[in-house]
């Protein structure tokens, strides 16, 4: 099945325009060497390495970019950005990769990345700081593998690093503050 | 010397040994320490995944509070340290990032404290003077020093060192007595971000790095980093088990070396607390 | 009985190394002539041959044999030192013992050592019979030909002009001016082509030491360097343009029309037409096969409205010689058909799918839209374009093997264009490598690119025509899939090939043409303008496909050769050519077809033998500016009586005997 | 020729080469340090068309194994 460019381009119009606004960074200018690639801890586990996220970007295949795999598993390391030859963040592309999948809801390839995400955050949201244990735990629960790190998390608990209460600052009105105020702020734009 | 000290939510919980051995290391060596009063998360890989503004706006809270102590900013976990510093710079180059983040935090950011990493504090230090307190020196320690991708990378935002061959870190262990030897994975990333959700990738970029550090002859890893100290340290058990390995690899703190090297007792840095035993290691201090 | 002396070179360990040169200098000093044989670290150092010198003094040689490395580099600076020695630089005699020996054979030392007595035997028993040559010289002709007034042949015409020598400049065209006067904008820095080179047709047509000959056709070349006669054939233009005030009323009078050569049929022009405004000169031509007059014996508009009478029915060719001492070749290139080989893109059938000639016409602010880009199906403006590269080129199957150099850099242009003058264009460009290696080439493909070109790695595979759409089917092997684009025009970037005329134009000045069909130039890298034909020079893309910055820089370096040449009051021959002994010469005439430079012809000569009445007989002469020693007469002569000096048959002979034992 | 057999028989090729082709090639090959059997020797003529026959069966009656003519 050919892609249709033409009408990729009419039907994903604007696309490459939000990621560039998004990113700061012009994914034109990458010119496929594949040194991202070459250098990504995690591109052997993606469906798109990211020199192809960056082809898919250049031809505003929108679905393919944004239900991958790859913007998932970027572990943000920024080896590829360090090593770009053409100065393109790349993994800043990957973090506005993934925003925009979220917003969309398009967070089917790897569930339990964004998951943790939401648990870390809540969590902050919850008391100023993170609760590691509260995190652990919750996102175990919530990816249905209670026991997972068990061992770990009882080690840490043992050598008396994991702590079994959070810690709950005072200035936890202005943390939440701030997340009501993104969202909202985003929401309307 | 005296900095706005920001030990960030790991150094309160997993990463407890970081959090003493900074403070022992630090009083030893003259550096005071006054962690920020009531500091919240710096939001991490969670917040920069999820929104742009959130992942600018929760550090800016910390460095306005740092701002009003008037004193820079010493962080030593690599994470807290890299959010904290892309923050400072996305406020003071973006105006429209600037504008927003008073919209949400309701407090105008000035840019007061500089954030520095805490093994950049303490590499500042006059050599000679470093030398001069060392009573235990490390002789016959081969370390490999792990710096993993926040504490360098992007150089744009981090920038003290060199984001393919750091020294810093190699310095103050040849400084400490021990031999820092050079090997290819200083800068690889280790996976921490995803040892919670995506595990087997985590234990195969541990697995490559702790390969690597045996290959080169090494007794011990250094870090720099709680997540990455954590990671290398405790997921050893898993990787063995899942490849058929038998990596027993102490992973310590650079400031733990430090401290022993400068002749502080092993259980007042925490070497007590780790997955893999470090007796073997503390008996370098001689 | 000669006196040789040999010099083995240890050229450091390159030689010495492997060989034993001591023993083999001893092993040389019992071959016959050898007087003095000896060896030394590097022969070619100024010590090693003031030791030569010294030698040729003390122990009175008469011959020379050095051994050491290929004659192709040090055999001039040995001759030179035997001139210094005041001998005859000809008495010299190299034996390859490095190339041919010792580099090839280290492993096998002893064998090495065997070998190289074997390689000196030979060339001691050369230099046993060599005979003192000398140069000879002939005069110059301080005057240019230079056949093609495209940008190569007007640059490479005004630089030798301004040097201070005559320049007869051909163009079979009506005006001069070639291609890139055809040029909307010049890559990289944007620059108006017309803008840069029309003031240079008028400072040619304006400069006192050219005489410009337009619409007119080299038709023979004879002589040799320094002295060639050029035949110069003028088409009729039926306008006698020395009375021609170049007004155009004819032009607007003249009721018929046809494509115009000029915009590439994208308008007309009339059966008497001036090409373009700035054409050089500005004077009509008639188009005799289309004119009314011609066809039908009616019409005369022309000739009614010239109020200078220069209208000439009855005007014919003419064919005038010229002299000259050297050629410069410019004679440019043209569009590979792609019409006649692309099937897949249409054969030519889709109005809309053009070369990149025909888009900078349709760009040109001065061509047939006003520099409006439309397409040639219905004049409406393109949404979006495609440009497909390699048309031609890269492709042995359909086209040439070979890159054109240019398209690239272009095609970058020709997307910038659209981008710029059709706000919200798309533009697609199917390539399959981009090769920007030009000042400023990289960064404006870069540019484009900012501007919003999208490149897509692959080659088209099909055009087909959908309603009024162009169907472009690709892929992008980046991705490693199949795409297509729905495309308002498609602008292929067609091979560049040698001019039509080139294969005459080639024999004519007997210079190779190579498999893709340009001129061969002596040397790729350092004869880059000169030809193995002594006196002719190549300037610009008939000797391969380039772009503007080249062939002017082209141009000027065989410019530059020109001036040097006829900064000359004669020329030095090589004395290394054949020689005819006429006393025993058959006039037999083998020698002649035999000769691949028409150096050799037959003459009468008058033998006055005493006691005999004089009487005529035909011999071979030999022509020392055209002969390039090759000796191809002197084996096709049966009585021997043709032989190339340096390169005799007993020289041969005594070589082939040494070397067997 | 006879052959002793306790020797390894070696030809012995004379190549004619053209100085502007062949002859620099075999140069090249040389500056390449691309090693072949000593066995060629090679004469240079100023091109492939000024080799006579003779000069071929003059060779071969010399003790010539093989002609090598490259131009």
């Amino acid at each position: 099945m050919h892609i249709n460019l033409t009408a990729v381009a009419k039907a994903n119009a604007g696309f490459l325009e939000r990621v560039k606004a998004a990113s700061g960074q012009d994914v034109a200018q990458c010119y496929q060497c594949g040194k991202c690639t070459a250098g990504c801890p995690v591109g052997y586990a993606m469906d798109e390495p990211p020199t192809r996220i960056m082809r898919l970007l250049q031809l505003s295949l929108k679905d393919e970019v944004l239900n991958s795999n790859a913007i998932w598993l970027c572990s943000t390391c920024a080896t590829c950005t360090t090593r770009c030859p053409k100065d393109i963040d790349i993994a800043g592309v990957m973090d506005s990769l993934r925003i925009m999948a979220k917003r969309e809801g398009r967070i089917k390839a790897v569930r339990s990345i964004d998951l943790f995400n939401d648990v870390f955050l809540g969590s902050v949201r919850k008391y100023g700081r993170v609760h590691e244990l509260g995190v652990g735990m919750g996102h175990n629960l919530r990816t249905y593998k209670p026991f997972k790190d068990a061992d770990i998390g009882t080690g840490l608990m043992l050598k008396g690093r994991m702590k079994l209460l959070p810690s709950k600052i005072k200035g936890q009105g202005e943390i939440a503050r701030i997340f009501n105020e993104v969202r909202k702020l985003e929401e309307a734009e | 010397m005296k900095y706005a000290y920001y030990p960030g939510c790991s150094l309160h919980a997993t990463a407890r040994e970081y959090d003493q051995s900074t403070r022992e290391v630090c009083s030893a060596l003259g550096i005071e320490l006054i962690e920020i009063p009531d500091w919240s998360c710096c939001g991490a890989t969670s917040a920069h995944s999820t929104s742009h503004l959130l992942s600018v706006a929760l550090p800016a809270r910390n460095l306005t509070l740092a701002g009003k102590m008037g004193l820079d900013i010493a962080v030593p976990c690599a994470a807290c340290y890299q959010r904290l510093r892309y923050a400072q710079i996305e406020l003071d180059q973006n105006e429209g990032v600037r504008e927003k983040v008073a919209a949400v935090t309701g407090t105008v950011y000035e840019n007061k404290a500089d954030v520095k990493s805490l093994l950049e504090v303490v590499a500042s230090l006059d050599p000679e003077y470093l030398k001069s307190k060392i009573v235990r020196p490390l002789d016959g320690l081969k370390a490999v020093c792990y710096y993993g991708c926040l504490l360098v990378r992007p150089p744009r935002v981090t920038g003290f060192d060199d984001p393919e061959d750091p020294q810093t870190m190699d310095n103050l262990m040849r400084a400490c007595g021990a031999e820092a030897l050079d090997w290819g994975y200083k800068t690889e990333c280790c996976g921490a971000s995803m040892g919670i959700s995506n595990e087997a990738i985590t234990l195969k970029l541990v697995r490559d790095i702790l390969q690597v550090a045996e290959k080169a002859g090494a007794d011990c890893l250094v870090a720099a980093c709680p997540l990455c100290q954590s990671n290398l340290d405790s997921r050893q058990t898993h990787i063995n088990r899942a490849f058929g390995t038998g990596f027993k690899m102490p992973v310590l703190y650079f400031t733990q070396l430090i401290g022993l090297a400068l002749g502080i007792e092993p259980a007042r840095l925490g070497l007590k607390s780790h997955f893999v035993a470090t007796a073997g290691i503390v008996k370098f201090a001689t | 009985m000669p006196r040789i002396g040999v010099f083995v070179c240890w050229c450091g360990s390159n030689i010495g190394g492997v060989i034993d040169c001591p023993k083999l200098a001893a092993d040389a000093g019992e071959l016959p002539g050898v007087v003095l044989s000896t060896e030394y670290k590097y022969m070619c150092s100024e010590p090693g041959q003031n030791s030569i010198i010294q030698a040729i003094r003390d122990h009175r040689l008469d011959r020379v044999v050095v051994a050491s490395c290929s004659p192709r580099l040090h055999e001039e600076t040995f001759r030179k030192t035997l001139a210094r020695a005041g001998l005859n630089p000809y008495l010299f005699e190299m034996a390859n013992i490095r190339e041919h020996c010792t580099w090839v054979h280290n492993k096998e030392p002893e064998k090495a050592q065997v070998k190289s007595l074997a390689l000196v035997s030979r060339a001691v028993a050369k230099a046993n019979l060599l005979e003192p040559l000398f140069p000879s010289s002939i005069p110059m002709t301080k005057r240019c030909l230079v056949i093609g007034g495209g940008i190569a042949g007007i640059q490479a015409a005004l630089d030798v002009a301004d040097a201070g020598h005559e320049v007869i400049l051909v163009e079979k065209e009506p005006t001069i001016g070639g291609n890139m006067v055809k040029l909307d904008k010049t890559f990289p820095t944007l620059d108006c082509s017309a803008c840069i080179s029309t003031p240079k047709m008028v400072s040619v047509s304006t400069h006192p030491n050219i005489t410009l000959y337009t619409y007119s056709e080299v038709a023979g070349v004879d002589g040799y360097i320094g002295n060639f006669e050029v035949t110069i054939r003028r088409k009729a233009s039926y306008v006698d343009h020395s009375e021609c005030t170049g007004c155009g009323d004819c032009q607007t009078k003249c009721p018929t029309k046809v494509p115009s050569e000029f915009n590439l049929g994208l308008s007309t022009r009339k059966a008497i037409y001036i090409p373009f405004p700035q054409a050089v000169p500005n004077k009509p031509v008639i188009d005799a096969a289309n004119c009314r007059y011609f066809t039908t014996g009616k019409c005369k508009v022309c000739q009614k409205i010239c109020t200078t009478e220069a209208i000439d029915y009855e005007q014919q060719d003419t064919v005038i010689t010229e002299k000259v001492g050297a050629i410069v070749v410019a004679t440019g290139y043209q569009l590979f058909d792609w019409a006649a080989a692309y099937g897949e893109y249409g054969y030519g059938r889709y109005p809309d799918v053009v070369t990149g000639m025909h888009f900078e016409r349709l760009v040109n602010a001065a061509g047939p839209t006003g520099g409006k880009i439309q397409r040639p199906s219905d004049q409406s403006e393109p949404k979006t374009v495609v440009f497909i590269k390699c048309v031609g080129s890269r492709d042995p199957a359909k086209g040439k093997e070979y890159c054109s150099r240019a398209c690239c850099m272009y095609t970058a242009k020709h997307a910038h264009q659209v981008l710029e003058k059709i706000p919200g264009a798309n533009v697609y460009i199917f390539y399959i490598d981009v090769r920007t290696p030009g000042k400023g080439y990289e960064e404006f493909y870069q540019r484009t690119i900012s501007d919003g070109a999208v490149y897509v790695r692959g080659r088209v595979s099909k055009i087909y025509q959908m309603g009024d759409k162009l169907v472009v089917r690709g892929s992008d092997t980046l991705l490693g899939r199949p795409v297509e684009v729905e495309a308002d025009m498609v602008v292929l970037a067609s091979a560049m090939v040698s001019s039509s005329g080139i294969q005459d134009v080639a024999r004519m000045v007997s210079v190779q043409v190579d498999k893709d069909g340009w001129l061969q130039e002596a040397h790729p890298k350092l004869r880059p303008v000169e030809t193995h034909t002594g006196g002719v020079f190549v300037a610009g893309s008939c000797q391969g496909p380039k772009d503007i910055p080249d062939t002017v820089a082209q141009a000027s370096a065989a410019a530059a050769k020109v001036c040097g040449l006829l900064s000359r009051e004669e020329l030095a021959t090589d004395p290394m050519i054949s020689t005819v002994n006429q006393a025993i010469c058959t006039g037999c005439g083998l020698c002649v077809p035999a000769c691949p430079y028409q150096a050799v012809e037959l003459k009468t000569i008058t033998e006055r033998i005493p006691g005999h009445a004089p009487r005529e007989r035909t011999v071979a002469d030999v022509n020392s500016g055209l002969c390039q020693g090759c000796g191809a007469c002197n084996v096709a002569c049966r009585p021997g009586a043709m032989q190339v000096k340096g390169f005799t048959n007993d020289e041969l002979v005594a070589e082939v005997d040494a070397i067997c034992l | 020729m006879s052959v002793a057999p306790e020797t390894v028989w070696e030809p012995k090729i004379i190549g004619f080469f053209c100085n502007w082709c062949s002859y620099a090639g075999a140069d090249l090959a040389g500056v390449s340090r691309i090693n072949y059997p000593p066995n060629v020797r090679i004469i240079r003529v100023p091109c492939s068309s000024r080799i006579n026959p003779y000069l071929v069966l003059r060779a071969f009656q010399h003790g010539a194994d093989g002609i090598l003519i490259s131009g």
